[in-house]
């Protein structure tokens, strides 16, 4: 993409209908490493590929907390995360204070829209620059939704963003139709090997750059770490070559 | 305010009471006894609302005085001491109740034993090796609560005596230049002319 | 230093107000204790809510809560005002895992909970918290604080309409402070300490109209909360 | 969006809801986020008084913990510091063992007399103030600073019912420090003060010895006794004598004495037996 | 006869003051008052039952009054105390409710939540020391379970098989004790209609702002049913014998 | 402060087997400063019944004065020994002559009737009677003795027990009360006799 006049700010439209400004931050959602959300009809997960920036430094979060029933995961910058992560512990605390309910993720996820769109349209702001994938369980059940700095959410069965998560994309697309049924367990390893598919070649998911999230009915919002998912990794390799014999 | 204590020991009474009188922001006068010679060896020491000292005081001491002359004989510290807490309990139920602390000091000469009883304006009364009323009470409880053994002598007592009016010069909001201080013993009453502190 | 505070407080309009009528608090009575051990701690309350005067309002109405798995929290007082307070301890609880993703240790709940209430200083929370909960060693400790935040651990408090009644009893079973020859230091053991609770209560309902119903106990120990509910006097 | 909701039908839930952000919520301890609810009112300080008892002489509803004996005074060996442990809240004695000295940093000391709770939060407040004064200024805080920076905390809510009466006690390149600071704004330095509901009893016992040039055993035995002998008068004053050793190199802390035993051991004479010669089993009901 | 006492309503409700100068003034009385409320659980739901009562001190002044009202579908709602704080939660409740329906994302707020809402309003009405003169039942059927609250001008709350507010609480709260506590599962809705005409039946005789056109209200699983105003057969013989008073 | 906790007391009677006991704490106040630790508030009255006197210290002199008087005229006139029932109508009717300005004083009666029975009983200021068959108590520490009272007192103890328990709980009730204290004492009032101790308790 190269630079043009049209993209000094977000409140200027180019002569083709784009939104410049708007467009660059979305690019930079795909700088992120990428981040998998997939669905079942009980639960809902989030799949992580974490990434050092530097050998001295430890391994960047991408799987936030929201509440007991919801949490995020991040592409981009990890700062503006973090603010759009406060905007909604805070929302939901306040509907646990006001209605004694938990925030429903639907609107969850269009409040930070709204937020995102204000940025969108008012001179002198800028676009957030971060992506995310929010999952949750309501009333309405589970729910997998994306986040865009456009201010565009949208629900999905299962979705990939961030760097490279156009490979993951095309396994779930060919996959999806079968999520509904599976345990939470096989869900997690579906996540993981669309992930997989996002790595670079020679990287391999391993306990230091995996983080899973899942929440679902009777399961509260649980992020997993480090050695705590080893278990789904070895998962994945099993399944890996039980495919093998198979062929 | 006036401030009035007494402390007994084995044979001997100590009552001090201080000599100012004032009224509104004015003093009136600074000598004035505020103790009853009630018999030559009971004296009691009297503090409170102005016109009633004067009332209940020579009421009492007359009444005293007048058993005395019947009977040829005097009231003992302890007859005297509960026939002016009755006084008082029966004024204190009627119109005219008297608003008086009082400290009775005597010697007692057949037992030949001092006591002090300290009855206050709702005529409630208790024996005591010390006391005192009112506002200096809280200053001087503390300074004859570490000093006081039952077994002093006159000396030490006088001793104490000075302690207390230490305390109250230096800590009692009001300016309380001198002080009477009487002792009862089986010679009867006198002053003593304490050096001031 | 000179700028502190003095906004927070300023109010510049006269405000009027014809509140003759109102008081903004009632005494919903009721009756609360804590009882530390060595390794857990009992915190128990009746659940009696009163209306201020003879009425009952409800029978079975809570006042001790859970507030982690090794924390609880007993009121007494205004019921709106402990409702408030608690549910604010639950907001600062889940503001502080957010931060710092794990849970907030005892003795800084205890200290929040302090700092909460003294921020109602103006405009007390008519509340009388009995606070317990074991720390990181495990240990049992019970904090008692007054309605703006006075807090002191204890080894055991009674708080309420009936707490008179109770006081002196635990002192005299716990304490053993004019027993001769008894552990003055020693803590009641787990067994003990409910007994305690119960005997306190039932003798509590025979001299106190404003305390029965139900009594719920809440032990807290390594394995977190354990609750019991036993039947009062309803009379 | 909940916002959004709330603004077009005006629930009224404004200060309820969850605080806006964490950093707010968190810093509580923050100096400028310090910030207290009034009731609204033309009087919020009579409504506090209204409500809250600070006194014990009015039936208030809500009844605060109160009634102290504190004393401190120079003397050539530093400062000692001796405070009772009663609270009472009306006639009930609601602890016997409160502490009522507050370790600012290891060289100072706060004493509590009054609301209890108004004296402690402040000086937490005060020790943070003095902690990021040594940090700004890479020197300790002079006592005479410390106190004046306890008063001007104070002095912003006068009249609204706050009560403390408080001695804030250091030991400074100036020599030993005592100041006396309360809520009406005072503040004063001397060599000797005494604080709270005992205190005129304190005062009659230190006035009687107190001697500057005191060994530091008489020193400590007259602190002893002092607050002892207001216990013994004062009937909101009363269970353990704590005390404190100012020294140049900060305070050290005595053993605790309790002051039910200290009666008897200054009266040897008195010989009564314990109530109990056996503990007794517990009635079921 | 006592003369009518005529109080001009001086309290005035002032949102806003329009300048930082101007006196801010608060309710400091109920004027026109509905009294008692009395509800209790039975087999299919809760019973709810208020008079259509007005009044204005000791006046009867309007009658025709409807205090139980539906908030949602499945949750009732009965007022005691002042008609105009009244009305303003309804104008509230009704634009909360509003809200919800239009966005139209398949969540519902259930009875806990109004209850748990209502009850914030009004504690948080007191803490302004400007309370809703009001006293509330809230009454549901909220996921299978019945739902009975109260909350009142300073935002006390409590649950219970058995409620009534006012007057009620000393004169129907002893019958529906005696009759209801315990058999909250067991009285059908025959039953539990002739128990809440007994107990209105006996407010009116004692309750001098009570009257006998009423409005009676269930609320079930199906939803919320409230009656038209309606007269209760009431029998005065008992005045007879009645001995003192001027009789 | 209301005048009955202007000078503090705290006062209980416990029924045991074949005996009554009473107990006292010994401190005369002025609100909050204590003016004497040897105070009287329980009295003989015959040679088995005791009253035990809580209130204004002045009423308390007054009362026990007029009390004194009524009994012995009443054994000059009968010749015989006031039984504590009877005793306690005699106090009620001193007490309520006086409806209209009452005395500050709410006591308590402990004896043992002519059958060796126990018999105690309170009374409020102006004399309602309300007897009892295991405890009473009055003064400013009531509440706590009411609770220390409920919880450790038990049927059919006897004079020793009886004196354990009267006295852990006198003392652990005194020990919650700032106005009452500073020492006291129990009288035990058997068949053969009455024993009275002085209680070692806290002094602050």
């Amino acid at each position: 993409m190269f630079r043009n006049q049209y993209d000094n700010d977000a409140s200027t439209w180019s002569p083709q209908g784009r939104i410049f400004q708007v467009e660059y931050a979305s690019e930079a959602v795909k700088q992120g490493s990428a981040v998998v959300g997939v669905r079942s009809k009980d639960h809902v997960v989030l799949v992580a590929a974490k990434r050092s920036p530097n050998e001295l430094a430890s391994y960047q979060k991408k799987i936030i907390r929201i509440d007991d029933h919801m949490g995020i995961a991040v592409a981009g910058l990890t700062s503006d995360a973090r603010v759009l992560s406060n905007y909604l512990r805070t929302e939901a605390i306040r509907s646990k204070m006001v209605y004694g309910r938990s925030l429903p993720v639907g609107r969850a996820v269009s409040a930070i829209g709204d937020k995102a769109q204000t940025n969108t349209q008012e001179y002198g702001r800028r676009p957030y620059g971060v992506g995310l994938l929010v999952i949750g369980h309501d009333d309405t059940g589970p729910h997998l939704y994306e986040f865009n700095p456009s201010g565009i959410v949208s629900e999905y069965y299962a979705y990939s963003i961030g760097a490279r998560s156009q490979s993951a994309r095309t396994y779930l697309e060919r996959n999806f139709a079968n999520f509904e049924e599976l345990t939470l367990k096989e869900l997690i390893t579906q996540g993981l090997r669309a992930l997989r598919d996002t790595l670079q070649q020679g990287k391999q998911l391993d306990t230091l750059n995996t983080s899973i999230g899942f929440v679902g009915k009777d399961t509260k919002m649980t992020i997993l770490d480090g050695e705590a998912t080893q278990e789904y990794l070895d998962l994945l390799d099993e399944e890996e070559s039980a495919a093998m014999e198979t062929e | 305010m006036d401030a009035q204590f007494a402390i007994v020991g084995r044979d001997f009474a100590i009552s001090v009471t201080d000599t100012g009188v004032s009224r509104s922001i004015v003093k009136m006068k600074h000598n004035q006894d505020k103790s009853w010679q009630l018999t030559p060896y009971t004296i009691m020491t009297v503090t409170g609302e102005p016109g009633d000292i004067e009332m209940f005081s020579e009421y009492i001491q007359s009444n005293i005085k007048l058993y005395s002359v019947r009977n040829a004989q005097d009231l003992t510290p302890k007859e005297i001491a509960n026939f002016i807490r009755g006084e008082l309990a029966e004024a204190l139920r009627s119109r005219n109740a008297f608003s008086v602390n009082l400290l009775v000091t005597g010697f007692d000469k057949v037992t030949g034993e001092a006591s002090l009883y300290r009855i206050d304006y709702l005529a409630s009364m208790a024996k005591v090796p010390f006391g005192s009323h009112a506002t200096p009470s809280f200053i001087l409880y503390s300074v004859l609560d570490r000093e006081y053994t039952p077994d002093i002598t006159l000396e030490q007592g006088l001793e104490i005596v000075k302690k207390c009016i230490a305390a109250l010069k230096t800590r009692f909001v009001v300016d309380m230049p001198e002080f009477t201080v009487k002792v009862v013993d089986a010679q009867g009453t006198r002053s003593i002319d304490i050096v001031q502190v | 230093m000179s700028s502190l505070l003095s906004h927070e407080i300023g109010y510049s309009a006269p405000i009027e107000v014809h509140n003759h009528g109102f008081s903004p608090y009632v005494n919903n009575e009721g009756t609360s204790l804590g009882i530390c051990g060595e390794d857990f701690v009992l915190v128990a309350s009746d659940t009696r809510q009163s209306n201020g005067g003879y009425s009952i309002n409800a029978r079975r109405s809570p006042k001790a809560f859970e507030l982690s798995n090794r924390t609880v929290i007993a009121t007494t007082g205004c019921a709106a005002d402990a409702k408030q307070l608690v549910e604010d301890m639950e907001q600062r609880a889940q503001y502080y895992v957010h931060k710092h993703g794990r849970e907030m240790s005892t003795p800084a709940m205890a200290q929040v909970l302090s700092q909460l209430l003294y921020t109602r200083r103006f405009f007390p929370y008519y509340v009388f918290p009995i606070f317990a909960g074991l720390d990181a060693k495990g240990k049992g400790a019970v904090y008692n604080y007054d309605a703006i935040g006075n807090i002191e651990c204890v080894s055991h408090y009674a708080y309420g309409s009936a707490a008179a009644l109770l006081q002196p009893f635990l002192d005299n079973q716990i304490n053993k402070a004019h027993q001769r020859g008894a552990d003055t230091t020693a803590k009641p053991s787990r067994a003990q300490a409910v007994k305690l609770a119960i005997d306190a209560f039932t003798s509590a309902t025979e001299r106190d109209i404003y305390t029965g119903d139900w009594l719920e106990i809440f032990i807290v120990d390594s394995e977190g909360v354990h609750k019991l509910t036993r039947e009062l006097k309803h009379d | 969006m909940n916002r959004a909701i709330e603004q077009l039908t005006k629930v009224d839930a404004s200060g309820l809801a969850a605080r806006d952000d964490l950093e707010h919520a968190n810093a509580q301890a923050r100096m400028d986020n310090l910030s207290f609810s009034l009731a609204a009112g033309d009087n919020p300080a009579s409504f506090t008084q209204k409500y809250t008892d600070v006194k014990s002489e009015k039936d208030a509803l809500i009844k605060i913990a109160h009634g102290t004996t504190t004393l401190a005074f120079k003397f050539k060996g530093g400062v000692i510091v001796a405070v009772d442990s009663r609270a009472t809240m009306g006639s009930v004695i609601s602890s016997q063992t409160v502490k009522k000295v507050i370790e600012i940093n290891p060289h100072l000391l706060g004493t509590i007399a009054g609301g209890a709770a108004d004296c402690c939060f402040w000086e937490r407040v005060l020790s943070m103030q003095c902690r990021l004064y040594e940090l700004r200024n890479k020197k300790r805080i002079s006592v005479a600073a410390a106190s004046k920076m306890l008063v001007n905390l104070v002095l912003r809510y006068k009249g609204m019912g706050l009560s403390m009466g408080t001695m804030i006690i250091g030991y400074d390149k100036n020599g030993p420090g005592l100041f006396y600071v309360d809520s009406e704004g005072q503040r004063l330095e001397n060599n000797l003060f005494s604080v709270g509901s005992g205190s005129t009893f304190a005062y009659g016992v230190l006035d009687a010895h107190y001697k500057y040039d005191m060994e530091p055993e008489e020193a400590i035995e007259l602190a002893r006794r002092a607050i002892y002998h207001a216990t013994h008068r004062d009937a909101f004053s009363g269970g353990f004598v704590r005390m404190y050793w100012m020294k140049e190199d900060g305070w050290v802390t005595m053993p605790l004495e309790d002051v039910g035993e200290l009666y008897y051991k200054y009266n040897p004479e008195i010989q009564l037996t314990n109530a109990s010669e056996s503990p007794i089993t517990v009635t079921s009901v | 006869m006592d003369p009518i006492e005529l109080r001009l309503p001086h309290t005035l409700q002032r949102p806003q003051a329009t300048s930082n100068h101007e006196p801010i003034t608060h309710s400091t009385e109920p004027i026109v008052t509905g009294t008692s409320v009395v509800a209790f659980k039975y087999k299919d739901g809760i019973m709810m039952a208020a008079d259509c009562l007005g009044s204005y001190g000791r006046m009867a002044m309007f009658r025709n009054e409807r205090r139980l009202m539906a908030v949602g579908k499945t949750t009732l709602l009965g007022m005691s105390g002042d008609i105009s704080d009244y009305q303003h939660m309804q104008h509230t409740l009704e634009n909360i409710m509003t809200q919800e329906y239009d966005m139209d994302d398949g969540q519902r707020l259930g009875t806990k939540s109004i209850y748990k809402c209502i009850s914030k309003i009004m504690y948080n009405r007191r803490s302004k020391m400007n309370p809703l003169w009001n006293s509330y039942v809230i009454a549901g059927v909220d996921s299978g379970e019945k739902v009975l609250g109260y909350v009142d001008l300073i935002g006390t709350t409590y649950e219970s098989p058995t409620i009534a507010t006012g007057y009620g609480s000393h004169m129907a709260q002893p019958i529906l004790r005696k009759v209801v506590e315990g058999r909250e599962d067991e009285i059908t809705e025959e039953e539990a209609v002739k128990i809440i005409e007994d107990c209105m039946r006996v407010l009116y005789y004692r309750d001098a702002r009570a009257f006998n056109k009423l409005t009676r209200a269930k609320v079930t699983a199906q939803g919320v049913e409230i009656t038209e105003p309606y007269s209760l057969e009431t029998n005065w013989d008992f005045a007879e014998s009645i001995v003192g008073y001027g009789a | 402060m209301s005048i009955m906790e202007y000078c503090g007391a705290a006062i209980v009677a416990m029924v045991g087997k074949d005996c009554v006991a009473i107990a006292s704490d010994k401190r005369l106040g002025q609100q909050q400063l204590t003016v004497d630790m040897e105070f009287q508030k329980v009295f003989p009255i015959t040679e088995r019944t005791y009253i035990g006197l809580s209130g204004l210290a002045t009423d308390v002199k007054t009362l026990h004065d007029r009390l004194r008087m009524r009994v012995n005229l009443y054994k000059h006139r009968e010749e015989r020994v006031i039984e504590p029932k009877t005793f306690t109508h005699l106090l009620s009717h001193m007490l309520y002559e006086r409806r209209f300005g009452s005395y500050f004083i709410s006591p308590v009666v402990a004896g043992l009737d002519k059958n060796n029975r126990p018999y105690i009983c309170a009374l409020d200021t102006i004399g309602c009677i309300d007897s009892s068959s295991d405890f009473v108590v009055c003064g400013t520490a009531a509440t706590n003795l009411y609770g220390a009272c409920e919880s450790l007192w038990e049927p059919d103890l006897g004079p020793e027990e009886l004196f354990e328990t009267i006295s852990q709980t006198l003392l652990s009730s005194i020990d919650r009360d700032a106005m009452s204290g500073w020492g006291a004492v129990v009288h035990i009032i058997t068949p053969s006799g009455v024993i009275t101790r002085d209680l070692k308790s806290r002094m602050d």
